[in-house]
């Protein structure tokens, strides 16, 4: 068991021809994900690492029965990119994608809320259920199986992260990235829920940083509806308000979004906030 | 990206908004000749991307010409904030009878362009939003059918405007949604939006905001960047692709990835230092970048350690270790201490390398992180 | 009992300050209609034939409860209107406006449908439950209550088979006139649906014209769910292609939309039709 | 409101939609000229408001300015089905290789607008929908969203259309959408696009029709309208806010409701004659109404007899009778019979006044139909 992705997983790969698209399906072939197709328009027919590819996500989803999609096409193609995989019928799209606009991203969350299609991302590093399917560009190595469920607004503190829990012996459910940027597809909040339904989950790590109120949102959340111990570290209390730390989401700004406001929420909810990375990894030990 | 008062007045003024006549001065007697021509007593104002302007004495009012040009003149000769004011805008002054609010942002919590409007107008939003909070009304923007009339009347009587100004009010607010979303903007703000003496709207201040990601659609307003607003080591980070903020600590940090650099940052202080940058080089660490990383790194004279985290990924640790050595010898070797830790694919190997180099490796992050605060601290490490 | 609107109905009028919107008021009140409140920003405070009038729907809907609204903006307003209505819970939205630009529409429309919230017209008469409610701007008094259930895309040509209906004793359960527009909220299948499940409405009287599919989708629907007898009327036989017969959506193009097509469709899906107004009420009589 | 080919091409032209050069001429000597500056074979085409003018002789090849100008005096000189030719477009001729077709429309029965295309370009669409309906490719549009680039590539691809030509023919579709939507069209279509020899593609012909309740917000598309789309009874219908179609039958109608007025034409057909016309006074029968409809049915001079029929509804029938009496004595009397029918409140004592007045009355529609078509077959009524 797992969340979102797993052996039941067909990955359709979005920009399959490109330098990142072709990298990144080798990748996700090697760890052992089933990769049934892939789409560049005007590139039809072709091959990359022994997938077909069609020029339309329609005809890829109607010859490969693909449920899953990952979106590797540069920022400027992207809205449509998720647009036409949510046409064609894909429920689950994964969009690796930096530097989408933002107001496209207003858009596209309002298109797929009304359409109940689920994007994690963008600006993010996928999902992985360790052992079965990796959708996304982590390592896949530092992952090992097991029963911590991980979300992250981060991409290499999330390695750091998981890491630490795999030197520890404490494999993952799953590990999902939800992105860095100021509107994201799935929240905290959406994959806490599915966490504490997951069977096979029973700690959760949730890795946060400054920028926004997603973690006092989840924290809200996690005090009124989670029984299962969540571990949260929360990366920028040493940044200053009004810069943007790299993530177009990570800034503190109208006075809110700062670390401390977090920490306090997290801990208030009764969640357990690490100090550093590898702490994270103690504490869940601590409670294993 | 910040735009001035003055580009975002026009911006504004192009989608309809009302604004008061004027122009910008680079030196006092272009200042002078703007309140000749505009034959009214005006209104100096420093043109810098800093709140707080008018209490810091970066707006003056000036009944005459020349009150105007010795107004510019001292503007123009003080450091605002510490920033240097590179021009003034020169407007007609305007007789106020009342001042709203009328702003657009993002609402991140609910993932939508919120218009936000206040009967307290001229003063910081925030501080409404902190002491009075219930002087804020707030309209939703459905993405897909844009601000409505309705919404914006609705505003309008929330705050209390005169009915004769409700009509003016809605043709603004469109316009300033219009702005807003036309130029990918991530806040636009009137602040404040004055009732003048003759009952008509102006929108005296302006302030916009706008998302970076979306300027590859904006030529136009990309060129609008105002260069004075980075500084030398900021430009040199964004041209070699590296994201990167001067802090006021002690321990250069060089990290990829945003969270996992905030995360390293964070480690000096729980260890009892400060980290003097941000500085993520994102993903992949070629040497080129590793060098312009570390050359701006050091280019700061409070830098008493580096401390490099990098997290291989899909990396090579091997690879990432002679870029290090490859930039120290590009440098010409470096004066300050620098704790280099690497994870991810032939780590041991990357180590080792950078162990016969003499430069000092660490296991883990907080490990790598009490070495560079010590080594900051004066203490010799192995 | 009847559809959508009966002694329950508290409503709204938008634009009561107008000509025709205070004229309305004043017949609709006459009837018998609940008038609870109107909208007609800038003027609230004022009151129009007792009733009281303020400047936004929202803030009408909070004093008086009211449930349904009924439009007379002009063209260039009502869209805002339509939508100002659903935003503030108004749950059925009778737009009587002509000359909204289609485009318009097409946009409320999906909106709408998004809500939930029902919309009849535009540039259509209302809807009346006899003794109860009149929603519009019919002639009340040709109206009286019964049991045959009518529907149509015109105006006074409603009016004169009504007019026929009652003189022949045959009263109606609920008259609803859905519009002349090509785009309009509530069609002949969403009206025959409610006439269906209506425990008061025995028999069903629709009545088309040229232009669209509407009549031959409503065959379909007909043919595959109706139990009750359906008795139709088709204006248009003598109309000309490519020309607008006064109602924007009164057009035969393409090739489509003739009276012929329909006429063919309803037959086909046994309805019975009538060759003029005053027939309908013949046939209706035949089948009591 | 149509538009002429011209007119579209140009409206197409400005949102990005290539176009061959050509001007518009109204006299063979400008037809000449613009051929010559031209410098190519020209294409000359009529620009008139109906379908099929290439199989009329409206649309002639040129191949040298003097043929151009011969082909121009021709085609200006002969009306062309029925309609008097006052423009030519003078275009370039391009070498085609292949012909495809692009529209977009509003599909009713889905709410949305479609774009349609076609590998069977330069054919009626309605043609090819009806032997060939497999060669339309449809994409239904979401009026949020808009048409997205990967509705026009599956379009082009489902089309067959050649690799290198689906880019840019995804940027004309766009074009077209921005057109459409920009102009409130309710048609607009490219038909031919072609493939030219030189690989590029070229809206060849083009159409478009506005819808007429959006023109209150466009001016400029308004001042397109081309008189000459009008009969003299159309236009004056028009200005006095009556819709008025002409038929070809002999009884004129007189009627108040769309619907009302094409279920009394219909009788007419019934009872063995056929409608002069379409004629709906739209609400309230005021008599100013009632003479100009009166005088525009009458004009026509098949029209045996003029069958009138109210429902007054709101309208009081009285009132109702004395207006047609005052339009009858505003036109000096009226050659023809008239049979009036007025049901609504008063409906007694209007039937009254115009029975005093000699006109005749029914009580029902059927038998007013009865009555109308007696009339004009020479019967004489009481």
């Amino acid at each position: 068991m797992s969340i979102l992705v797993n052996k039941e997983t067909r990955l359709l790969v979005q920009g399959i021809t490109g330098r990142e698209g072709r990298f990144h399906t080798q990748q996700m072939i090697e760890y052992g994900t089933n990769i049934v197709a892939g789409v560049t328009p005007g590139r039809g027919g072709e091959w990359v690492e022994g997938v077909p590819v069609f020029d339309m996500v329609q005809e890829a989803v109607g010859a490969t029965g693909a449920n899953t999609s990952i979106v590797y096409v540069p920022a400027r193609f992207a809205l449509d990119a998720i647009l036409e995989a949510a046409d064609a019928g894909i429920q689950l799209i994964v969009c690796i994608t930096e530097g989408i606009p933002v107001l496209d991203m207003v858009r596209v969350k309002a298109y797929l809320d009304q359409r109940g299609t689920r994007l994690i991302g963008p600006n993010c590093p996928g999902l992985i259920t360790p052992g079965e399917a990796k959708v996304g560009i982590m390592p896949g190595r530092i992952h090992t199986p097991g029963s911590v469920g991980v979300v992250s607004r981060s991409g290499t503190l999330t390695y750091e992260v998981v890491y630490a829990l795999t030197e520890r012996g404490l494999g993952q459910s799953t590990a999902v990235g939800v992105g860095g940027d100021p509107v994201i597809g799935t929240d905290f909040i959406d994959v806490l829920r599915l966490f504490e339904e997951d069977p096979s989950t029973e700690q959760v790590v949730l890795i946060g940083e400054i920028g926004g109120t997603d973690e006092e949102r989840a924290a809200k959340f996690i005090a009124e509806y989670m029984s299962k111990p969540v571990t949260a570290f929360i990366a920028g209390q040493t940044a200053p308000p009004g810069k943007r730390m790299g993530h177009a989401g990570a800034i503190i700004s109208g006075g809110t979004g700062t670390a401390a406001e977090k920490i306090q929420a997290l801990e208030a909810a009764g969640v357990r906030v690490a100090r550093h990375p590898v702490e994270v990894a103690e504490i869940v030990a601590s409670r294993g | 990206m910040k735009l001035h008062e003055y580009q975002s007045k026009r911006i504004f003024a192009q989608y309809g908004v009302p604004i008061p006549r004027g122009e910008v001065a680079t030196t006092p007697a272009e200042a002078r000749d703007i309140a000749v021509r505009l034959g009214t007593r005006v209104v100096v104002k420093a043109q810098v991307l800093v709140g707080g302007r008018g209490k810091a004495g970066g707006v003056v009012l000036a009944n005459t010409p020349d009150e105007a040009e010795q107004a510019a003149d001292r503007i123009l000769k003080t450091p605002l904030k510490g920033l240097p004011v590179r021009k003034v805008l020169v407007d007609e002054a305007v007789d106020i009878q009342n001042e709203v609010y009328l702003g657009l942002t993002l609402d991140r919590a609910r993932r939508r362009v919120v218009m936000m409007a206040s009967s307290a107008g001229g003063v910081d939003i925030e501080d409404v939003a902190r002491e009075t909070p219930e002087k804020i009304m707030r309209a939703e923007i459905d993405p897909f059918l844009g601000l409505r009339d309705y919404q914006a009347r609705t505003l309008a009587f929330g705050i209390g405007l005169q009915r004769g100004l409700v009509c003016s009010f809605t043709s603004i607010a469109q316009a300033l949604y219009q702005a807003y979303i036309s130029s990918d903007a991530s806040l636009a703000e009137i602040n404040p939006l004055v009732v003048t003496e003759d009952d008509e709207l102006l929108a005296v201040d302006g302030k916009m905001l706008i998302d970076d990601n979306a300027l590859f659609r904006h030529p136009d307003l990309a060129e609008l960047r105002d260069p004075e607003d980075e500084t030398p080591e900021e430009r040199e980070a964004r041209l070699h692709g590296l994201s990167y903020v001067k802090l006021d600590g002690e321990i250069g940090c060089l990290v990829n990835g945003a969270g996992l650099a905030m995360a390293t940052m964070d480690l000096t202080k729980l260890y009892g230092s400060s980290p003097a940058n941000f500085l993520d080089i994102g993903g992949g660490a070629q040497a080129d970048k590793v060098t312009a990383a570390l050359r701006i790194i050091l280019s700061d004279p409070h830098v008493k350690a580096v401390l490099v985290n990098i997290f291989g990924g899909i990396t090579r640790c091997d690879e990432v270790a002679r870029g290090i050595l490859e930039a120290i010898n590009s440098l010409g070797g470096i004066s300050v201490p620098m704790v280099v830790r690497l994870v991810g694919t032939n780590e041991e190997q990357g180590r080792q390398i950078l162990a016969d180099a003499h430069v000092i490796t660490a296991g883990s992050l907080p490990e790598a992180a009490q070495k560079a605060v010590a080594a900051a601290h004066g203490e010799v490490l192995a």
